[in-house]
């Protein structure tokens, strides 16, 4: 494991950018255990003061120091895009792979229902769902609400994966050794599915923060948690770039850029490194 | 053509089929599953926000409201009457906007969405497709090589940040494009000046170059990888060998078959495509579906929001099905089998 | 006169991923001569280098492949080049299909899944020849095919519409629109039945024989270079291990690898037994010392495990590699 | 069991598969009324030839009960396999019957040890209590086709040769001591050097473990030389059946006579006979659904009759071939058939 870490580090410049990138971010996670304001709080600083070394990115119109506060935004938006990520993985693994190694009518009815989720415009369904629900709308509710939906094109990908593996010879000869389904899924299955399982998950990640961002522009999420969409959501509020308050928009969405971009980084980069090719490149196979 | 029929296009009526009554029936359950009354917490919502109102208005709205989310009578002949409803293309008043039909409010924005997502998708779908597969053709390109790592950086930045950026950037550091709206306040639309004509485009700018920024990174990096498999299979290394030359390889042989299930990707990116679209509305201020979304929310306008989603999912329901019908004509292997 | 003239040729590959780099020796030290007028085969197992050389002599070199030395010299009579010196474009004008063409591995799937079979016959003639007359180009076409014993329904078919042994034939077909002076052919027939196989292999000896051009025939299968070559090459780990006319190869087979490939070939009425060698081919990345086969080879001596054997000549058109046989004797 | 049951008896199957089509779609009959029988108390090699596309794969999965005859009965030692619904049950029948797979590096997963299969059938079938039996079981095993569990022990599929894998893959098929092999083209992708000592392996165990071996090949010429009997299969019928020296040395039906002279020889003095123009059909992807006679299109010796309707299987010396040819009423052309 240090061996692949030291290799990636050493051979790979993307992977080099997104962990420096990915530092920074889990830097202001850690940061925001030891913060000196209450998030929740209001006017605890002069507002509407630019970036200056005592308000790295300067304060807010509400009073708030915006550094500080987004610490706890980012927190809380990873804190989201994990769950989503874990609850739809689950979906997306079981889906897929029951799906892949079943096949006929259950494999058709999943896949039919998996389709019209790939195909449905996501964003009307989401506001129209959150919108009812706006009152008991928590991070771990909208989070559940995305895993819910986030798995479908996932679950294809890893069912045609197992699709193929199931044609393969060494499938047939785990069944004539006598092995059993399930452990012909683990064994011989997963670890081909394992790498896709992992490359959607930071996908996934990506994705259910960027939904996240785009509900709490739109109003709908829980206001009062900060998350980087709330951040952006206050600032419009407030019309920060009407009234010159440039460092409110413009700090959440760097931050947010930079979390997605060491994210898809470290996506692409580990991607290529557990693709079984590069893999089998390696052990000289 | 009765094979073609049988194992082509009867799946693909059944899967469009089954696309809209899953989507209709989530947005039929959807309601029922909120903790409250809807009808009652609406129509109250409405009062408290002092919106004055005759007592028969408020009665009609009740009933309109009850019926729009279907509640008379048992689940099975609710759901029946949400249907037959939906044929009649009735989605009920705008309560924000009572009496007008949330249809003819739809009606009006959805030609400001559609002309700024239909450019935009074709645009990044041409130029995305055409630089990822030059890029992989010509890896040592260094300009090429710049694009690349720009559409990636963008792809995986959601719409709304990039289009963040873009507005600091070109409307407020550098004012070059207006900051919000598809035409300045207090002009009235006239398609046949030339003057409203540029100004409009000058508007569109920012939300089209958005859309068309994130749409191109997402096509570049597909086709890229598409076309990277592709330069290796047998017919390609066979075509170079037999010395054609590299436009005629590039476009005939690799563009041409990569090209194939981009177009089964753009379906399914569609309803995506769509909600970035409504995003972007919002963000520049741009009359549209997403700004009659925006409002509706504010306003607490449920019958907006739920017939905009009625329509949004047959809208990329039946433009998905208009992909999967043409797709034949681009490929061969399924037009003979 | 020689058409092709290979000296001391060596091609590796060279790969690095995450630190890790490694060298395949896949063609080391490959000298031998192509006439016009012959079908020369090619034979070896899997990862001997056979396909490594064909890349090379038909200037397909791509990276992590790389000649390191040699050279490979054609004279076309009117037209002479070094294939590891000549330009892409000068390679592309003057030599592509004209003067070389080329029946691929998996030849089956060399048509374009997209388009019509006339559109691949179409790039090509417009490509070295510019079409400027469409009916001509398609009566020519025609004409080609149809003497090759292929219906012309095949031309306006899609490749997925036709049989694996016609897409070969009409491979075949596209590599003989120019009658080039040399076809090469790598394992033309290795995914085919048999009867298809002899059809295919006919309908290449039939060309050869009224084009009088010269085949490279590249196969594992010995079988078929007994019935086919008129000189056939025996590669072993990257190297020549023997070469000689067929029948001399077949009836009088001077190296010890040669002797084994001939002699546990199962023949319909014969039932002795045949054995294996032991042990594996080696892996080219970590190539044996001295002469590659000593690991495998029943009589190897103490010489075999240091020394490389030269290849020389034993009589005319005769060469083999091994300790074993002395220069001129026998 | 009694004395002359038979260890495999194949009793008509036909496998007819739809392809395509959730409403229509055509009908395609892989494996055609196919007959034929291994006796328990003689082992022999019996070997399944034909070209692809000829069914023989389709029949291999059809007896290790990978797949369901849509008519017709495999009964293994008296027992109709399709009876077979209970995990305990198919366990038991794979202890007795076990596959060899063509392609050695697909056989085992290329991200698993190839020892951990060895390992897991020893477990999976019960014949082991503890480690140490296992090890000695799974040594036992690849001794036997000439390993030791030091040459394989932690090593993946790419760390070993072709030929090496297709040992270890016979040698899993021998950890339960089975009564009979399936080998599915167990050599065509196997380096020449290497391809005889597997071929070898499977004359050895007829000979020494007494197991039967269904040999599936379209290599007439590794068939004769390891076979008893062979069954010439074309588009899901056997066409010919009968002992391997009568069936390839004086073949009866007509496409075992194209089959066999289109076989070539490694020898050069021989090419004439080889070099004798063949038409070849441009409708080999039709062959399917011709009525009567499948190589009616391509037979020399074609008559009016073979058009029409299946011919039946006529007894020939010790061959059974499916041919009009030589059944007793037909009117033979004039000019005649082969002997």
């Amino acid at each position: 494991m240090l061996k692949v870490l030291r290799d990636l580090l050493r051979y790979d410049g993307r992977f080099r950018l997104a962990i420096i990138l990915l530092g920074g971010v889990a830097a202001m996670v850690l940061l925001s255990y030891d913060s000196p304001y209450d998030p929740g709080k209001s006017f605890v600083v002069p507002w509407d003061l630019p970036p200056s070394r005592e308000h790295l990115f300067g304060t807010t119109s509400r009073g708030q120091d915006l550094f500080w506060w987004l610490t706890f935004a980012v927190r809380n938006s990873l804190y989201l895009g994990i769950v989503t990520a874990i609850i739809s993985r689950v979906i997306s693994v079981l889906v897929g792979l029951t799906a892949g190694y079943r096949g006929g009518w259950i494999d058709r009815v999943l896949m039919a229902i998996s389709d019209t989720f790939v195909v449905l415009p996501l964003l009307p369904i989401l506001i129209l769902l959150s919108f009812l629900l706006r009152d008991s709308m928590n991070l771990l509710n909208l989070a559940i609400i995305l895993g819910l939906f986030g798995w479908s094109f996932d679950a294809r990908l890893i069912r045609s994966q197992v699709l193929s593996l199931r044609e393969r010879s060494f499938t047939r000869t785990a069944i004539y050794s006598g092995t059993s389904g399930f452990w012909i899924t683990i064994n011989e299955h997963l670890p081909f599915v394992l790498p896709i399982v992992f490359a959607t998950t930071l996908n996934n990640i990506l994705w259910s923060i960027g939904m996240e961002v785009t509900l709490s522009v739109l109003g709908l999420s829980d206001l009062t948690t900060p998350t980087l969409g709330t951040a952006l959501f206050w600032a419009n509020q407030h019309g920060a770039l009407v009234a010159g308050v440039w460092w409110w928009i413009t700090a959440p969405a760097v931050v947010t850029a930079i979390l997605f971009l060491g994210l898809y980084l470290l996506f692409t980069s580990i991607n290529e490194f557990i693709d079984p090719r590069t893999r089998l490149r390696l052990i000289g196979g | 053509m009765r094979k073609f029929i049988l194992r082509y296009l009867i799946p693909r009526i059944i899967q469009y089929l089954t696309l809209i009554f899953v989507g209709i029936t989530v947005t039929y359950i959807i309601p029922r599953l909120a903790p409250t009354d809807p009808v009652e917490a609406q129509v109250s919502m409405m009062i408290a926000r002092g919106n004055t109102l005759d007592p028969q208005s408020v009665e009609s709205m009740r009933a309109a409201l009850t019926d729009l989310y279907g509640l008379s009578g048992n689940p099975v002949e609710q759901y029946f009457a949400f249907w037959g409803r939906l044929f009649r293309g009735d989605l009920g008043p705008s309560l924000n906007n009572f009496p007008t039909p949330v249809s003819k409010m739809i009606g009006q924005a959805l030609p400001y969405t559609l002309r700024l997502l239909i450019p935009a998708v074709v645009i990044s779908f041409i130029f995305g497709n055409l630089f990822g597969a030059l890029s992989s053709y010509y890896p040592a390109n260094r300009a090429l090589n710049v694009l690349e790592v720009v559409g990636q950086v963008v792809r995986s930045i959601p719409y709304y940040i990039v289009a963040i950026v873009l507005l600091v950037v070109f409307s407020y550091f550098i004012p070059i494009f207006p900051f919000s709206g598809a035409y300045p306040i207090g002009t009235r639309p006239d398609w046949s000046s030339i003057d409203f004509i540029l100004t409009y485009l000058e508007h569109a700018a920012l939300p089209a170059a958005t859309l068309i920024l994130v749409g191109f990174g997402g096509w570049f990096v597909g086709m890229k990888s598409l076309t990277s498999n592709i330069i290796s299979e047998d017919y390609v290394v066979y075509a170079e060998t037999a010395g054609l030359s590299k436009n005629r390889i590039l476009v005939q042989y690799i563009m041409r078959t990569a090209i194939l299930p981009q177009f089964t990707a753009l379906a399914m990116v569609l309803g995506t495509v769509f909600s970035g679209a409504l995003i972007m509305e919002v963000v520049f201020g741009y009359p549209g579906i997403g700004s009659l979304a925006i409002r509706a929310i504010y306003n607490n306008d449920y019958s907006m929001i739920m017939g905009i989603t009625i329509y949004s999912i047959i809208g990329v329901a039946t433009a998905v099905f208009i992909m999967d019908l043409l797709y034949p004509l681009f490929d061969p292997r399924v037009r003979y089998q | 006169m020689t058409l092709l003239s290979v000296q001391n040729l060596h091609a590796y590959y060279r790969t690095e991923a995450y630190g890790i780099s490694r060298t395949v020796r896949a063609v080391d030290g490959v000298s031998f001569d192509l006439f016009p007028n012959e079908i020369y085969g090619v034979a070896g197992e899997s990862s001997c280098g056979k396909t490594t050389l064909i890349k090379v002599i038909s200037g397909s070199i791509k990276h992590p492949l790389k000649a390191f030395e040699g050279s490979v010299n054609y004279n076309f009579g009117d037209y002479k080049v070094d294939m590891l010196q000549i330009s892409q474009s000068e390679l592309r004008r003057n030599v592509r299909w004209k003067r070389i063409s080329y029946v691929m591995q998996g030849s089956m799937s060399v048509l374009n899944p997209v388009r019509k079979v006339i559109k691949t016959f179409e790039d090509i003639v417009d490509t070295h020849e510019h079409i400027t007359d469409k009916n001509e180009f398609l009566q020519r076409t025609r004409t080609h095919v149809n003497r090759l014993g292929l219906p012309t329904d095949v031309l306006n078919a899609y490749p997925h519409q036709l049989s694996g042994g016609m897409r070969q034939r009409v491979a075949i077909a596209l590599a003989t629109v120019f009658q080039p002076a040399l076809i090469i052919a790598d394992e033309p027939t290795t995914a085919l039945d048999v009867v298809v196989q002899r059809g295919v292999l006919h309908m290449i000896k039939d060309i050869q024989a009224t084009s009088n051009n010269t085949v490279l025939l590249v196969t594992h299968d010995m079988a078929v270079h007994a019935n086919v070559a008129d000189r056939v090459m025996i590669m072993y780990a990257g190297r020549i291990a023997e070469e000689a006319p067929t029948e001399s190869i077949f009836n009088a087979p001077l190296h010890p690898y040669t002797q084994h490939l001939i002699n546990s070939l199962p023949v319909i009425g014969e039932k002795s037994t045949k054995a294996s060698l032991k042990g594996s081919p080696p892996n080219l990345a970590d190539p044996p010392s001295g002469c590659r086969f000593h690991p495998r080879c029943p009589y190897v001596m103490d010489e075999c495990r240091t020394v490389a054997p030269d290849l020389i000549s034993v009589k005319e058109r005769h060469r083999v590699a091994c300790h074993l046989v002395k220069e001129g004797s026998q | 069991m009694s004395a002359n049951e038979k260890l495999l008896d194949v009793q008509h199957v036909t496998v007819e598969f739809h392809i395509g089509g959730l409403l229509a779609g055509t009908l395609l009959t892989a494996v055609n009324d196919v007959s034929f029988s291994l006796e328990s108390d003689k082992p022999e090699i019996f070997t399944l030839a034909g070209e692809s596309g000829s069914g023989k794969t389709t029949l291999s999965r059809l007896l290790l009960r990978d797949l369901e005859p849509t008519r017709g009965k495999v009964l293994f030692e008296g027992r109709d396999v399709s009876t077979i619904r209970k995990r305990s049950e198919f366990i038991e029948f794979m202890k007795q019957v076990q596959p060899v797979f063509q392609n050695p590096f697909d056989t085992f997963s290329p991200l698993r040890r190839v020892d951990a299969y060895l390992f897991d059938t020893v477990k999976n079938f019960g014949m082991a209590s503890n480690r140490r039996d296992a090890t000695r079981i799974v040594d036992d095993a690849l001794r036997k086709v000439g390993l030791s569990l030091d040459e394989v022990r932690q090593r993946y599929p790419h760390e070993l040769s072709g030929g090496q894998i297709q040992r270890v893959s016979v040698a899993r098929a021998l950890i339960s001591e089975p009564k009979l092999v399936l080998a599915d083209e167990p050599v065509s992708m196997v380096d020449a050097s290497l391809r005889m000592e597997i071929v070898n392996l499977f004359k050895k165990l007829r000979d020494e473990q007494g197991v039967s071996v269904v040999y599936i090949t379209h290599d007439l010429a590794t068939a004769y030389y390891i076979s008893d009997r062979i069954g010439i299969m074309l588009r899901g019928y056997i066409v010919e059946l009968g002992p391997v020296e009568d069936v390839l040395e004086r073949p009866a039906h007509p496409y075992t006579q194209l089959l066999k002279e289109s076989v070539p020889e490694p020898a050069p003095e021989k090419r004439e006979s080889w070099a004798k123009h063949i038409e070849l059909g441009t409708t080999e992807v039709k062959e399917y659904g011709r009525i009567g006679c499948k190589f009616a299109g391509r037979c020399p010796q074609v008559m009016d009759i073979c058009r029409e309707a299946d011919p039946p299987d006529v007894q020939v010396g010790r061959q059974t071939v499916k041919c009009y040819l030589y059944a007793e009423h037909v009117e033979k052309p004039q000019a005649g058939a082969q002997p």
